[in-house]
Parts: C-alpha cells; structure tokens; sequence
C-alpha cells in the first residue's frame, strides 16, 4: 500500500499495466515525453520506449482509429483524449467503430482490447470546453463499456480492468479529483469488476446514486442529511454501461427513495435511463418520485459554474424534498 | 528546432498551387495484350498469373449473376466490381496471403484471389445460418479472419487510420507484415483519410493506401469531389512515397504494389497507390447512373475492360485458350446458381444471434430484453416466421 | 391541397423556401444534379443554379462546418447528411459548435438559421448502417432543436418551421415512409410550431407517445386495444429537444398511464428522459410503470430486423400489461 | 470523364514523396531592420506601418502583465501570442477591416489591430458583466462582431471549415469580402482542416488559411506532428495556392497576405499560408515548457523577434524613437494595469446569464430550471457570493 493521488494511481495502473504485458501501448496527444499534460502517462516512454508510449499528431478522429486498428490487430492500445470534451470528433470511430466491430463481423474479429481514458468533468474554472460530462452520449451504445473511478485506489483497480476487459471501453477520469483525491493504493496488479456498483454505506430511508466526482459531493449531502436524522444509503455506480440495475434496485426495494446525481445537463443525462429503469422496476415500493440533480441544461459555463453544479446544498435539498414528499 | 524548415529562401512572394509536380500513370500493358515499348516481360508465373485472371473471372461472373439475382427480387441489395478487377485483384496477388486486407465494400476481387468460396460468398449475400457476420449486415459486407480479410462496415473511411494502426501492431509484432486498405477517391475526402497518411509517415507504419478512383462517389464526379489531379498529389503533404497507375493494367498494378509492399515491409515506409479506373456498373444495385452520366463515356471506358486486356495478355504467352475461358465461365456460372440455390434455402441465424456478440458475454439488461422477445414470439408466432421456430426452446 | 408522398412534401419545403429566400442553400453528398440518394433536392439545382444547390465532398464533418460557417455569416443552409448513420463524424461541429455557438459568444455570433437534414430509422433491411435512428445522442445537447415528422403533411410544415427557426435544428426523416407515407399537403408556405406536442387521438385509460415512423406503429397498436376496450390518448411528440413535456404530463394527468416507444436501443434511448421527466411530475396519479417499447440494446441488425424493432404486436403488449398491471 | 488524369504516362514504377517540390521561405526584412538584397521597399505608409507596430507592442505588453497577473493569483488562465505577433498581425493588416477573422486562440493581435479596447480584453479576461461572452469562457476566448472577430472556441479547427463556409457566403453575397483563419501547425492534423482545404478549392471560396507554424503544439514538436517539410505542401494535394513566409518578418506576412486577399477576392482562389515561427512563451499559464525544450533553442529564437525585426526598420526609416518607444511601452502599462484593476472589481454577469442565449429564448423546462436554482441560491446565499444578490430580484 502506498499513499497516492489519482493521477499517481493512474500511472501506476499503466506501468502495472506496460510492465505486464509489452502489447500493451499508451499513445495520445502530449503523452509522450511530456507525460500528458496532466501527467498521468509520466515517465511511460522513458520506461517502456518510444514504441510502446509516444505522441500522436492532433487529431482525435485518427488516434481512436489507430487504436481500434491495433485492438483488431491484437495489441492493447489505451489511448488517451486529451479533454472529454475534445473525444467528439473521435465519435464515429467509438460509436459506429469500437462499439460494433465484433457484432458487425460475427465475432470474426473485435476490438475488445481498446481502453479510452479521458479527463472529463468541472469545478475546475475551464469553462465550456474543458468540463464536459459526456457519459451519456456513449450511454446510448451498445458494445461499449464505461466506467468513472471515484478515488485512487477505485482509479487504479477500474482501469487495470478496463484494460483487461474483453470489450471496448472508455475510462473517464474526474479531473477535479487528479491531486485532490489522495488515498491507499495496492501494490502491483489488482483488478476491479466492471459492471458492478459497490454501496459505500447501508441505509434505509433513501439511497444515493452516482459515480466519479460526484461521490464526495453524496457524501457531503448525506452528512448533513444524516444529522437530520435521515438513514441514507449510498451507491457508486463506477460502470455506467452496462449498468448494474439490480444492484440500484435492491436498494430502492428498502429505502423507497432515489436520488441520483451527474454533472452533466439533466435532459439526456444518464439519471434519467437510471430513474426510467427503476420507476418501472420498483414501481410499487417507490415513495417518492426518483430525483435527478444535475447540471443545468445549459453549455457548461465558466464564472457562475459553481451555480451550474450539482453540489451538496443541491443533493442535500433534493434528499430532504424526497423523504418530505 | 521544430520550426526550421528545409526549404530555401525567396525575396519575391511567389505562389505555387504544385499543379506543375505531375505525378505520371505507371502503365505496362496496352488494351490489345501487349507491352508498351521498353517495359520488359514482368515477373510474373503462369500459375500466379493464372490465379489472378480466375480471381478476375469469378468476380465478374458473380457480379453478373447476383445483380441479375437482385434484379428479380432474390437478394435486397449488390454492388459490382465490374471495371476495377484489376485494380483489386493485381494489388491483392502483390501482397503475401498472409497480409491484412482492409476494403471499403467493392473489393470482392481480393476475396476471391485469397479463395473465399462462392458458398462462402452466397452466405453473406442471403444472411444465412452460415454467414460468418450471422446476417446482421447487408449483402457484400464480407469478411474472413482465416484469409486476413477484415470485415467490411458501411461507414466510409474508417478503415483507413484503422489500417494505419493495424500495421503499426504488424511492425512491433515484426512478422514482416503489412496491411493494404482500399478505399474510393471519394472516401478519401473524409477526415479519416488526412489522419490515416498523416500518423503512417509520423509513425513510419507498413501499410500501403490503395485509392480506387474510379470516377465517381455515387453521382458526384471526381471533378466534384476535388480541384486537383486526383488524390495522389496529397501524398507530398505527408512526404509519403506515392505512385499512380492505370488500374485497368494488371501488370502494372501488381508490379506497383509489389515495390510499394517492399518499401513497406522493409523500410516502414508507407506508400499510396492511385488506381485509375472507372465504375462501369451502377454504384450499387440502388442506383440508377442514368441521372448523372452519359452512356457514351461509360463506352469508353467499356473499351478499356481490365478483365479482356489480361486475357489478351494471357493469349500472347500462351497460357490461356478460348476453350478454358468458355469451360471456365460455364463452371463459374454453374456453381454461382448451384449454391445460390443452396445458399438462400438455407435458414436464418437463430434468434440468440440478435444479442450475442454485442459484447463478449451477453449482459444481463440484455439477456433480459432476449427472454422478454422469446416470450412475444412465442405469443405470436406467424409474426415472426424467420423466427417462430427459435423462439421455442429456451426459457 | 396536392397528394404527395413524404419526399415530395419535403422537396416542396426546400422550394418554397429557396424560392421566398434566396439565402436559402441546399447541399450535401449527391444532392446537386442528381437530387440525393432518396432525390428530396430533386430539381433544386436546376431550379435554382449550381451556387444554391450542389454536391459537396465526401466528408460530413466538413458539411456541417461548412454550414455552421454559412448559418454565422447570414446564409440560411439546410444541410443534408446521406443517412443518419453518418451524421457522427459530424458530431463535434454539431454538439460543440453549432449547439454552443450562441452562448458562448453571449449572443455576439449565432448559427440559428441552420438546419440539418438526414433520414433516419429502420425496416428497410439495411442493418447496421443504414437503420439507426440517432436522436438521443442529440438531445443531450442544449442548444439543439430536433425534429421528427410523421407524414407528408407535417414533413413539410415542420421542415419549413425548422428552417425558419432562429435555432440549429436537426430534421430526421423516417424513410421507411418516405414513398409509403402519402397525403394531402397545402400548397405554399406554411410553418408548423417547434416544440409542441400533437395530441392525434384522446382517450383516457393509457398515454401512447412516439415520433416519426413510430406514429403508425401506435396507430395499428390502438386499433387493436380498442378492440379490448381500452380508450388509448395518442400523442406524436414531433419535437424532441425542447421537448413538450406539458402536454405529456397533462395527458398523463388524466390517463395516469404511459407507453412510450422509439426505434432506438433502450438504454440511453429518449424515451428514458420522457419516463424519469413524468414519474416525477405525475408521480401521484401513475397507475402503473411508464413502459418504454424501443429497438433491443444491440446494433441494428439486418435478417431479423422484425424481432428487433418494437411493432405494433410489441406496443400492443406494452399497452395491455400496463392497463392490467 | 472524370478520371482521366492530366498527367503523363511512365512505363517504370517511379514513386515520389514530393520531398523535392519544396516551398521556400518569403522574407524581405532582415533581423537588423534593413531589406534584403534586391527587396524593393514595401508599399506600406507610415501610417499603417505605426498602427501595425502599436498593435504589436500592446499585444506584447499586454501579454507581459496578464501573464504575471496569472502568476499572481489574479487570473485563472493566459495564453501568450509572444513571438508570433508579426503573423498575425502582419496578416490582419492586409485585410480589410471588414473582412471576417476566424482565429485559433493565439490571435489577440488581430484584435489589438483591429482597435479592440484594453477595457475589452480585460472584461473578457476577468469574466465580468461587461464581457461580450458573459463570463462564460475561459480568458482568451475573445470575439467582437462590431470588429469582424469570431468568438474563439476551444475544440481546435472547426473554425477552419467554418471559415470555408462563411467566405462561400461571402462570396455569394458579393460584396468583396474574404475571411481569413488562423491556426497552429498542431490544430492542422484534425479532419477538419482537410475538409476545410478541400472544400475551398472544389467550390472556389475567397478563404485565406493562415498557418501559424510555430514548432509545438503544447509539448508536440513539429517533427512528431508531420513527416513532410511544414504545412505547406499539403496545398498540392488540393491544388491550392501556397506561400511560405518567414512569420517573424513583418513586411513579408503583410506582402505574403495582401497578395493573397487579393487572389482570393478577385478570383475565388483560396490561399494557403504558412507563416513560420516559434512560440516563445509557454503553451499557456498550465504549461512549462522546460519538460520538452531547451533554454538554447528559445533563445535562438529571442534572437529573431519580430518586433524588434520591425522596430529596427522603423528606425531605419525615421517613423519612430527611442523615445516613442519609451513613451508608448510606459503609456500602455499603465492603461493595462489600470483597466485590470477596474475590471476585477466589476461584478460578474447577472444569474440568468446562465441560462440565456442557449436558445433565442429560455425554453420552458430550462426556465423552470432557473426558477429552483434562484429559490435555492436565496436559501444559501452564503454559499454563492457571485450570484446571492441577483438571485433576490424576480419570482
Ligand atoms: C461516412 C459515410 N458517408 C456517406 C456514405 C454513403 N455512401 C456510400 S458509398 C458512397 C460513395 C463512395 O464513393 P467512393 O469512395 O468513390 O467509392 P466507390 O463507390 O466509387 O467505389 C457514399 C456517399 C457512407 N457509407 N459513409
Ligand atoms: C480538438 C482539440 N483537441 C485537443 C485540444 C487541446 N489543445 C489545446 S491547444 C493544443 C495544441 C495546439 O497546437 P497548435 O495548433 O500548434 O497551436 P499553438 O498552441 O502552437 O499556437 C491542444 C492539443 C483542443 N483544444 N481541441
Ligand atoms: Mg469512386
Ligand atoms: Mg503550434
């Protein structure tokens, strides 16, 4: 166990990774001697060569279509986009590409071996263009996989998986939390399931359901919920698809209440797949309407961003308007 | 000092639009079967040559007869090949069996050179139990893992930066591979393309780009498509090494990749080849050319058939008879009708093959959805006569 | 008053408009001489010259950066994209250019006048990329209007609201209806409201919604329910983003049920956000789970397409279950 | 016919990566501020020569103090145009002032020729209920419609088929108008760019692409970005015109660019320039260069600064003193200084400046949107100091 913070679990998880296995390669814009502009790739080339971790020019359309091309060739790309907000002329190459090489060849050939990570999300003063969620548009397609840590060691444990993964997927990584988050991390290669959400803290009255950077706000809002005497349990979702619903309906089974929150804008936003599921899933044992606290539906803005934000104050109301409806 | 530039200096603002850096048409073989003047005799067996010209010929024959099958309503959709045999078939006999193929969708020739079957073939066109793509997608969308054909996808030029990378993976696993990928002048306006010759020449990748410019994206002329000369000149942007052929000449498109394969195999150095060509069919079984171009310039071009300049070739050294070209078409015919028969008879995919495949297992949500349809069909079994059947066992 | 078919009406639309306006441009891939694959621009070039309606090259992000700049300088592009399927490597330009380009200029630059067309959907056996129907990847995305008609009479008013809206708006054609859908459309410039809801049929025991080709889908369902007694209200939602949930929460005020149904997977699909939006503000007076009868979560698959699309057999279940559940 | 290529014909397989057809450097003015050998003195009168080089040294001022006041805690972010100043400002000034700028981020010299206010950057700069973009963008994201200056948007190159676009309607509209765009040797890798290139030259738009090719894109050298000898020779490819300039020679951008306009305006030709540079500075506030360059490589190009290249000339020509200088330098500071700190202590845009000009009016849901966001501000005021006060007024 060492002491790290994410973007430190995160390079770990790559040299774990690099060290493992020499088909496995990190490439993208900057991640190369520079180590990414985050640093998240640091010292990768200078370990692993220049082959194996390097630069690419500045076209995201191109990286993701060399990266679906190594996976079919049977390596291991994980390829990085500089910002989520930057992964959308790569769109084509993940939706119409990654997500449905396998299906659309009989299974002749599959890219199942691209991981994508992505700094995504705000509260980081970068304004319109460098706090996008964008989750919820790669929500809509089958044959992808997505998953959002909320800590180093979930950072680190969630993209030692991804990348072992048999499927296509795309890692974002709360920004917000690169040196904020700090935390125990394992030595060595561990790996954390895909597809299961994991209950931070059992509760009765209501439960609340996020990922990513949004965890520390629950958390922050169950707080003050709980002094109020409210028993809440809390969700990290951590796989956004495919999504484990049984695990989200299990508890709303107990508490007859959800909550669930994203930065992202509310219309389209992945709360409202989650809320339409479980409406219909728990329809008889629901005592309030499932609330979403969300990001306006708005362009992500810059100096009142802290209004636009879905924060604690706001999670906390939306608790305390479900357990009084 | 990235910004150094190793061009020299002038005092006078001078413009130039490189329309003068011509980039000639390689040719080799004239319409009537012989070689121009100087080019010698090409290095190329009867038997290799023989195996190109069946390819050639069983391309034909199937195009000819499964657009005729079309036409009567036995299968939804087809697109020919016809005109560009060897433009495909030439680059394809270049390249080691073992080398990946990435086509765009009328590269049936490369196919049939690496000796996919008709029965393999006619399994895709009908989306049969057989089908290697288990019916999902629409004829012509072939692929072959064991013959290093990728599976063709419909959107255009996504293949391209694919291969880019796909070769890359060849060097470091240094096979001594490379990937060719196909692709129309018209694909090659997409942003894909720009991306895919950019990183190959950053990244000194063993991949060869072999443009099809065959006239025409749809209905939209070439001369529409883009002001320059064709696609080669975009070559120079990337300082990559380029060469144009006339791709009605099979000898010199076989000798143009196979120059361009070693540069690439032994080098890294990635190459673009320009096929000239022309589209004599309609662009798919959709289309109708009628709207858009004249009978009289599809004329000219007819005169130029690949197929019968080869066979013209052929005849000159002796190596092919009128007697084999009839047995041949009439076998080809035959076995193309045969197994159509067989192949449309045979029944879909089963029903679990809606849902595998997505991923590697099937999710839960999924399985889900999968048992929630068994039940409908169940309920409503002559809705669903493909499938009423299937629908039975299970849960 | 004219009988016409859905690709008549819409090229009734593009000529009326190009004829009242003369910075009215029509252009996408083969949509100059020939008219377009489906021929909606027939005649437009030969109408209107080369300059006004032409053929552009092959690459669709290019098109629609093209026509965000048009929309800037004053022009008023309608933009064609051959099918839906390969809108997406046009997704940058369209979600964080044409989508953002108002506010994040505060209102100094604007790409209002631009409109997008493309058919979308399935039934017409062309698998994976000639099938989806993309509209959820969309509305996601504030800023956007997204429109979808359902006959030949609502193509063209919508298509002419659309083009006239001071908004980016995308206009998807449900093919499959584009020769089958026949009917009677007015003679010159009309314009159907954006935004609004169409309540086609009332009733009061359960809600029926959907767009596009869906719409017939509906129709045979509740000709079938009505046969068991039950009183079907059918609404064709006809704008998705901003989309009229008034209407929908009131209908479901009174039928206090909700069948909802699209082309699109299930997950992520638009029918989500419709469900989570009106369990919260219906909550009281829901009978039963909204149901949401969409396309499986997979790609689109060609041989059998049938099982895969929700039909009126599936929305007829989906109607009875939720009236008896 | 449209493959028919106006090539020649070769019977020998020849490849070529145009590595020869090389485009040299446009200079006229030397370091020293003299005219290079048989340069013939620019057609440039003093005056626009002097609003040229205010231009320049309020940029360079500007850039001075807000990058320390990014150091100083005051300002989230800065990006420096330090270095390129002649490259974009030598080209705006061959414009028209009614032709339409389509910039990168790294242009705010264009705007300080085109008489954008120090009171204008800096309410951008701080964010505040002054800014035209109401505090919705990073610094730097600047635009004026009154000064033909788009507002700049982050994702890199969609401006440049914007710019296509909006020069065909310029052109349409035929009032004599072109756009310029500007962008990095880095944002001309994406897809866009390519389409961009291509779609001007198929439709004939009167477009001017100005590449800034200033070594790096962040930390990417040019070396890694390309294979081929800068930006320029990808114009072949779409028979476009192009010119290469020396970016830190002021006379030569300005000569380069009106020759340009005017090949673009009188005959609907687009223009490739690549202006070639070195970005001084670091990438931006986030950046250090020190992980991927060296001190000696900046410090060859300190040697070549633009504007001292121009100050020399001036000087040369009597247009300007030591003692302008010093007057112009101390002028400006202050004015900066001055206006930042008036800038900062304006309030922030008012609250519904969220949720305005998403659309040309607040739909329905988003006001209702708006409606709990102010009931729940009132009700935490304390924990939203920039909006608790707005929130007070309406429902
Ligand atoms: C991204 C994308 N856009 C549009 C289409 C529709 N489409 C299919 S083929 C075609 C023309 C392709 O022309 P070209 O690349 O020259 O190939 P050719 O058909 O001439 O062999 C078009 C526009 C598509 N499949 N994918
Ligand atoms: C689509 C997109 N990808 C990545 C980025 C992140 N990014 C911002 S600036 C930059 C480098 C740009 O380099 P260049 O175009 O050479 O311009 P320069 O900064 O040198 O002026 C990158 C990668 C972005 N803004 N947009
Ligand atoms: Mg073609
Ligand atoms: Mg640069």
């Amino acid at each position: 166990m060492a002491k790290m913070n994410m973007l430190q679990a995160i390079n770990d998880a790559l040299d774990t990774a690099m060290a493992a296995n020499d088909r496995v390669l990190c490439f993208g814009e900057d991640v190369g001697v520079f180590g990414g502009v985050f640093r998240a790739t640091s010292n990768l080339q200078q370990k692993y060569g220049k082959s194996r971790c390097f630069n690419t020019p500045l076209v995201e359309q191109g990286i993701i279509g060399f990266a679906n091309g190594l996976a079919a060739q049977g390596s291991v790309p994980v390829a990085e986009i500089q910002f989520a907000d930057y992964i959308f002329p790569a769109f084509d190459q993940i939706v119409n590409e990654s997500a449905k090489f396998r299906y659309r060849s009989g299974n002749l050939f599959d890219v199942g071996r691209l991981t994508i990570r992505a700094p995504y999300g705000g509260g980081i003063a970068g304004g319109l263009y460098h706090s996008q969620s964008p989750e919820a548009y790669f929500a809509h397609t089958p044959g992808l996989k997505i998953v959002v840590p909320r800590n180093p060691h979930q950072a680190k444990g969630l993209l030692l998986g991804a990348i072992h993964d048999p499927n296509p997927t795309l890692f974002f990584e709360p920004k917000r939390l690169y040196r904020a988050s700090v935390g125990d991390v394992p030595e060595g290669d561990y790996q954390l399931p895909l597809g299961e959400a994991e209950i931070l803290k059992e509760g009765t009255d209501v439960t609340l359901l996020g990922w990513g950077a949004q965890m520390e706000v629950i958390e922050q809002a169950v707080e003050m919920a709980e002094k109020d005497g409210i028993s809440c349990e809390i969700i990290d979702l951590r796989t956004i698809l495919p999504w484990d619903a049984d695990t989200v309906a299990s508890s709303v089974f107990k508490t007859g209440r959800l909550v669930v929150t994203h930065e992202a804008p509310l219309t389209g936003g992945f709360a409202g797949e989650i809320a339409a599921t479980i409406q219909e899933r728990c329809f008889l044992y629901l005592e309030s309407p499932i609330a979403r606290v969300t990001g306006l539906d708005t362009p992500f803005p810059l100096v009142l961003e802290k209004e636009h934000l879905p924060n604690h104050l706001k999670v906390y109301d939306a608790i305390k308007a479900s357990v009084d409806f | 000092m990235s910004t150094t530039t190793k061009s020299g200096v002038s005092h006078t603002p001078k413009f130039t639009d490189g329309a003068e850096f011509r980039i000639p048409t390689f040719k080799m073989l004239k319409q009537d079967g012989k070689l121009y003047k100087g080019v010698k005799e090409p290095d190329l067996d009867r038997e290799k040559a023989l195996r190109i010209y069946r390819a050639m010929i069983t391309t034909r024959v199937l195009d000819e007869r499964m657009l005729a099958a079309q036409r009567q309503g036995r299968l939804s959709f087809y697109m020919q090949c016809t005109g560009e045999e060897a433009a495909v078939i030439g680059s394809t006999a270049a390249l080691d069996d073992a080398d990946m193929i990435m086509a765009q969708y009328r590269e049936q020739g490369a196919l049939a050179y690496r000796g996919f079957t008709i029965d393999e073939f006619m399994n895709q066109l009908f989306g049969n139990e057989l089908d290697y793509g288990k019916g999902r997608q629409m004829p012509i969308h072939y692929g072959s893992s064991k013959l290093n054909y990728m599976t063709i996808s419909s959107p255009l030029a996504t293949q391209i930066p694919q291969a880019t990378g796909y070769a890359y993976g060849q060097k470091l696993a240094g096979d001594g591979h490379c990937t060719i990928v196909y692709f129309g002048e018209g694909a090659a306006s997409e942003g894909d393309f720009h991306a895919a010759l950019n990183m190959a020449t950053v990244h000194r990748v063993p991949v060869i780009f072999l443009c099809r410019n065959n006239g025409y994206a749809i209905s939209t002329p070439a001369t529409e498509q883009f002001a320059a000369d064709g696609v080669a000149p975009r070559a120079y942007g990337y300082k990559m090494d380029v060469i144009r052929v006339d791709g009605n000449d099979i000898l010199a498109v076989h000798e143009a990749t196979r120059a361009a394969r070693r540069m690439a195999v032994e080098e890294n150095r990635p190459v673009l080849i320009e096929a000239m060509s022309y589209r004599l069919a309609a662009h798919s079984s959709s289309d109708d050319p009628s709207g858009y171009r004249s009978k009289d310039e599809e004329a000219v071009w007819r005169e130029k058939d690949p197929i019968l300049r080869m066979r013209h070739w052929l005849e000159h050294r002796q190596w092919w008879s009128e007697d084999e070209e009839k047995h041949l078409q009439e076998t080809l015919r035959r076995e193309v009708l045969e197994t159509m028969k067989r192949a449309e008879k045979r029944p879909p995919p089963p029903l679990e093959s809606l849902v595998t495949d997505v991923y590697d297992t099937v999710p839960p949500a999924l399985q889900a959805q999968f048992e929630k349809l068994k039940v409908h069909i169940r309920k409503y079994p002559e809705a669903y006569p493909k499938s009423a059947s299937h629908a039975k066992g299970g849960s």
